[in-house]
């Protein structure tokens, strides 16, 4: 005979547990390290969110430092490998197993870990990919989650970044899992309800708000000549002809380049109205001048960003907003928009090879892949056209029966042919095949496949790789814009001729730009003073991005 | 020496000079007759807002009361004082006003001499002893404008490398040998005979001329190039119209 | 340090009457070029002193190109280099040769 | 030679000083564009190769003019010496070459007995790898500079440059008879990072960017007395400024001196207590003192020109 509701009473039981430390639901922060002995058991699966920006920091701490002999083996899905806790789990031997998407700052220190063994890696996973998993086969036993405020019931105020935190409570709490969150303060009554209190379990009040990034700001101050020279291609070669009014923006300087270029140089253009209208993209301060200027009409965000809240309070034309005002992010929401909704996604990378595929891992680095990949390739699922979307497949397949032929999505990866400290974007041979050959694993972590990438832009030029027949002509084309790198300089000179006069590669002179006018004046905002001028005070950027 | 020891060489006719916390205020009987201000900095103490500023004063009363005497500025100073108050109150006004008091003191007839007997750095150097007609110093010395960890941490190199390097060219390593055949250091005296006298013997030969320092840099092989510019943009700007 | 030297003919003499302009500082990943007409109109000659020692090829490649593009003939052009990208150091060629173009004043 | 008006900005129509930012342009740009077009002559400019002789012992890449570019030329058709540092290069710091060009200029302005100087700092102090031969650059500077005073001659000073006006470069500019400072200029003698590493970052947190601006930045430095004249970020503004100091800034001498121990000692008895600007320009009578550091110039300069600081007659 099966034993049924064994999670169900699982469930209870851990609660009952958990409740011998709370008043109701509240739990003091003290308290928090006993309560996650209480409530996790060995084996369990565990959610840390753990996101892109927002890191529920009391908790990582709370679980790092319980008792290992209580608490072990925990399998550890997460989105985000961002703070030193997240990785001292496995360190101390409370956490064995690992699946997640992106580690930025931790990227090192998880490169060391996975060679030494400490770590027993699942899958580098895309965030669309690691969120659907969560309803199949990694749904979390627990998830320590991060809000802004929670009143008494438990109902939960994210603020503007609510991020991943409704995914994994819909994961988690609907499978009778248990729900914990770490909150700012503890109110009468929320400003908004993002999470309903019959879906959280446990509230923790944090002495001090939760940990946020501001990884989404970039000092124009910082944009070169070159990655200018390699928007206003961008602008003129691809975003103009294709017609680009729905995209997804990397979080490069050469990305902030062009939002910083559109009411400027992309006003000269006549694409006002033409392009760039509505975005899946977080409130990036170096769209302030754009969004002013009248040039967008949407964005839907994936997270907020530090130091924008009045902004996008004051701008909720543009913006998602809540009735209190503030954003309303969603990570997996926005990841589809941008995967089935864009018609571009635009980017920068670390390395590309002769095919172009392209990843951001090198042997001492594992930054995982964040959102790129679901961005940067083409959604097999589409059915609705546009006409960048038609445009494209028609160069990808000209002979092809117009009705029966797919579109495609442009995915563009644009940088300059040698990076910092004159490491060139081009090689033979991406480190991730290193990798995966030292690490053993089944598929080499690469960012985006070949076959997705449809452009490449550098100061060199743009190579259309739609329009390559085979593979040669697409190496060429490749080699063709790879400028003074050793792919570039091994180029075939005659065949990346041919290929320029088919306009497969289009140089700076054959858009009619002078390499020469890409200067700093053409930038809408020159400092992070320029885009809160632009911004009307609104924009408050955080201390270490101001010199005033 | 001690400073005791070099106060009671420097002046065998008597002085009142005070040790306050490391700043050096008084006036002294010169043994050829008349009498010399002193200030300075004493124990290797920082030099801050609060220290610089009384140094000025007693600069400022000597000139205001008149006289010919000399003004004595003796140095064993740590650099300026690093911290948040000293650059908030605006340290950089009150050092460039001591160096100021001191230059113009000098040009109002009141020979400046800096005695350095120990260490002293960066601005601390340039506001005391650096602002001074003539400097000589005592074979203890240990001036650095930088030291050479901090020089290590910024070029890269190693100490060992640094001070391989040094042997070959004066012109960035600590140390008075280094810093005076640059020509920062007109001369260094002998402790074994009195002070007084050498002093006696410096005041004597100090003459009108204008900054010689450039020259003797050359003359001594520390600085090849200074003097030649310094004179070649001089010479042009005079006939620029 | 690392120094180079390249001297090229060039198809014709750099227009303009100017007899010397400067562009651009020596920083990490930067680089000032001085050009000066002191040539024949059909020789050109880019001396380098470079902070990156070992890239004579990228250097060789990058002032070939710029000599073909932009036919500097009569000028001399000498770089001090922190260890440019080769991207940034054709831009400051091809600038200083826009800055000496320019009419004189 | 007329060197420096060749380095224009790549798009000319652009070029011009109402819109290109001083802290942005190069040293050439600022001096061209400060002075009356075409104006400027160079002195030992770049063609003549005047580099450190000292750089390659550490391996190291020379700038053909040392990083300072000196020379003579008119502002509203007045005669004017100019020195100006690239703060790009070597941090703008003092070499021994790029010390002596400038006391070589203020030894000629001294002896004119009256054309007026303009410095551009940009600078953070002393150049590490000629220490030595930077270090008395800076007093024979500071030397060359009072006796030009002293013979009638004013010298005022303009910051607003990326590195700032740090080190000895701090204690030249306390010397000249006025200064113009920007909101990005920032003037003191130990910079932000030496203080952390030298303290601690309990001390002073070089990263917290918004501290390090409201104890060393131009606002600050204007409301405390520490500058003269609070300018917007333009060349032209630079400009303007300039020629007002020329004019009125005070004659050098004991009068001055007396005056400014006056005033610093006053300052220490004021704000020594103080822990932070914001309690300083409290202490000053700013009804909003929260907010000085996201006012708009002119505002701003409402604001200081109504607060005691400074007095003119006291540099």
């Amino acid at each position: 005979m099966t034993a049924w509701r064994k999670a169900q009473n699982s469930r209870d039981a851990r609660i009952a547990a958990g409740s011998k430390l709370a008043q109701g639901k509240v739990v003091n922060a003290r308290d928090a390290t006993a309560l996650l002995e209480a409530v996790i058991r060995p084996g369990d699966r565990v959610c840390l969110e753990g996101d892109n920006q927002k890191q529920a920091d009391l908790l990582a701490g709370a679980l790092a430092t319980v008792d290992a002999h209580h608490v072990h083996d925990l399998h550890m899905v997460q989105s985000g490998v961002v703070l030193p806790e997240h990785l001292d789990v496995f360190e101390r031997g409370i956490a064995k197993r690992l699946d997640y998407s992106y580690s930025g700052p931790q990227s090192a220190r998880i490169a060391k870990m996975l060679f030494g063994g400490k770590i027993e890696l699942g899958a580098v996973h895309t965030y669309l990919e690691l969120f659907a998993r969560y309803f199949i086969d990694l749904t979390p036993h627990v998830a320590l989650i991060a809000a802004v405020s929670a009143d008494r019931e438990g109902n939960l105020y994210t603020g503007p970044n609510t991020e991943d935190t409704p995914t994994v409570v819909e994961a988690t709490a609907f499978k009778d899992g248990v729900v914990i969150a770490q909150v700012n303060e503890i109110v009468d009554k929320v400003p908004r309800v993002d999470i309903p209190g019959d879906r959280v379990h446990f509230v923790v009040r944090a002495d001090k708000p939760f940990f946020v990034e501001p990884l989404f700001t970039r000092d124009p101050a910082a944009i070169t000549e070159g990655q200018i020279l390699t928007a206003m291609l961008a602008l003129k070669g691809i975003y103009g002809p294709y017609g680009i009014k729905r995209l997804n923006h990397g979080i490069g300087f050469n990305t902030a380049a062009i939002e910083l270029l559109l009411p400027t140089y992309g006003e000269r253009l006549g694409l006002k109205g033409k392009i760039a209208s509505r975005f899946a993209l977080n409130p990036h301060p170096a769209l302030i001048p754009a969004i002013e200027a009248g040039w967008v009409e949407q964005i839907h965000s994936f997270g907020s960003e530090v130091g924008m809240d009045d902004y996008i309070r004051a701008r909720s034309d543009v913006f998602f907003t809540g009735d209190d005002g503030s954003l309303r992010s969603n990570r997996a929401f926005c990841q589809v928009a941008g995967l089935y909704a864009c018609d571009m996604f635009i980017g920068s990378t670390l390395q590309i090879d002769l095919q172009g595929n392209s990843s951001t891992i090198t042997t001492a680095r594992i930054a995982g892949f964040g959102g790129a990949p679901n961005m940067g390739s083409d959604a097999r699922g589409r059915r609705h056209p546009t006409e960048p979307w038609l445009r494209a497949g028609q160069e990808a397949d000209p002979d092809g029966p117009a009705t029966l032929r797919r579109g495609r999505k442009l995915v563009v990866q644009i940088g300059e042919t040698f990076g910092d400290k004159n490491i060139p974007l081009f090689v033979e041979k991406l480190d991730a095949l290193i990798l995966a050959e030292k690490l053993k694993l089944e598929l080499a972590p690469l960012m985006i496949y070949a076959d997705d990438v449809t452009h490449i832009v550098t100061e060199e030029g743009i190579a259309n790789l739609l329009l390559c027949r085979d593979k040669d002509e697409r190496e060429q084309a490749i080699r063709g814009v790879a400028g003074y790198t050793d792919v570039g300089r091994a180029r075939n000179k005659k065949m990346v001729q041919r290929l320029r006069e088919r306009g497969v590669i289009r140089r700076p002179e054959d858009l009619d730009i002078d390499p020469l006018d890409a200067d700093r004046s053409l930038l809408a905002a020159r400092s992070i003073k320029d885009l809160v001028r632009w911004s009307g005070g609104l924009y408050a950027p955080p201390s270490q991005f101001r010199n005033w | 020496m001690t400073l005791d020891d070099i106060l009671t060489s420097l002046f065998p006719k008597g002085h009142d000079v005070a040790n306050d916390k490391g700043v050096l205020l008084g006036s002294a009987l010169l043994q050829s007759g008349g009498s010399a201000v002193v200030i300075g900095v004493a124990g290797r103490s920082p030099l801050g807002v609060d220290e610089a500023i009384r140094l000025s004063r007693h600069v400022l009363d000597a000139v205001e009361q008149g006289g010919e005497g000399p003004i004595l500025v003796l140095v064993d100073s740590d650099s300026q004082r690093m911290s948040k108050r000293d650059e908030l109150l605006g340290l950089n006004e009150y050092l460039a006003h001591l160096a100021k008091c001191l230059i113009y003191a000098d040009m109002q007839g009141r020979p400046t001499v800096g005695l350095l007997y120990g260490h002293s750095a960066a601005g601390a150097f340039l506001a005391t002893a650096l602002a001074t007609r003539v400097l000589v110093a005592l074979p203890g010395a240990d001036p650095a404008v930088m030291d050479l960890p901090s020089m290590s941490r910024v070029t890269k190199l190693s100490i060992d490398m640094l001070k391989e390097k040094a042997k070959s060219t004066p012109v960035f390593a600590p140390g008075l040998n280094n810093l005076a055949q640059t020509g920062a250091v007109f001369t260094i005296w002998d402790e074994k005979t009195s002070l007084a006298e050498q002093l006696q013997t410096l005041l004597g030969s100090i003459q009108g001329a204008g900054d010689q320092r450039d020259r003797l840099g050359k003359h001594r092989n520390g600085r090849p190039k200074a003097a030649d510019i310094a004179e070649r943009v001089h010479d042009l700007a005079l006939q620029s119209k | 340090m690392e120094t180079l030297s390249y001297r090229h003919k060039a198809q014709e003499r750099a227009a303009g009457s100017k007899s010397l302009a400067i562009i651009g500082v020596v920083a990490s990943g930067n680089l000032e070029v001085l050009v000066e007409r002191l040539l024949p109109d059909t020789e050109c000659q880019v001396d380098i002193n470079t902070a990156a020692e070992g890239f004579g090829a990228v250097w060789e490649a990058v002032v070939a190109d710029f000599v073909e593009r932009r036919s500097p003939g009569g000028l001399k052009l000498s770089i001090n280099d922190g260890g440019a990208r080769p991207d940034t150091v054709a831009l400051r060629l091809a600038q200083a040769v826009r800055l000496i173009e320019e009419d004189d004043q | 030679m007329n060197i420096s008006d060749r380095e224009t900005a790549t798009v000319p129509h652009l070029a011009n000083s109402k819109t290109v930012s001083w802290y942005e342009a190069s040293a050439r740009q600022r001096v061209q564009l400060l002075l009356d077009a075409g104006s400027f002559h160079e002195f030992i400019g770049p063609e003549q190769r005047e580099e450190s002789p000292h750089l390659q012992v550490f391996d190291l890449p020379t700038q053909f003019d040392d990083g300072i570019i000196i020379g003579r030329g008119r502002i509203a058709g007045a005669p004017v010496f100019v020195a100006a540092q690239e703060g790009r290069f070597m941090g703008g710091a003092f070499g021994e070459v790029h010390g002596a060009k400038l006391t070589g200029l203020l030894r000629a302005a001294r002896d004119t007995k009256s054309v007026p100087v303009l410095i551009l700092f940009d600078t953070g102090g002393v150049r590490l790898q000629e220490a030595n031969a930077g270090e008395l650059a800076i007093a024979e500077i500071m030397r060359a500079l009072i006796e030009a005073r002293m013979a009638g001659v004013k010298i005022v000073g303009l910051i607003g440059g990326r590195a700032g006006c740090y080190g000895g470069g701090g204690l030249i500019a306390g010397c000249c008879s006025a200064l113009a400072v920007s909101e990005q200029g920032r003037i003191g003698v130990s910079g932000p990072e030496v203080i952390e590493t030298n303290r601690g970052v309990e001390e002073f947190n070089s990263r917290d960017r918004a501290l390090v601006w409201r104890t060393m930045g131009g606002k600050h430095r204007r409301l405390l007395g520490g500058a003269e004249a609070f300018v917007d970020e333009t060349i032209q503004s630079f400009r303007s400024f300039a020629l007002h100091l020329i004019g009125s800034a005070p004659v050098f001498g004991a009068e001055v001196l007396k005056a400014e121990q006056t005033r610093l000692e006053q300052r220490l008895q004021r704000f020594g207590l103080c822990a932070d600007a914001v309690d300083i320009w409290k202490a000053e009578g700013v009804a909003d003192a929260e907010a000085v550091p996201v006012m708009a110039a002119a505002d701003f300069n409402d604001l200081a020109n109504k607060a005691r600081e400074p007095r003119y007659d006291a540099r």
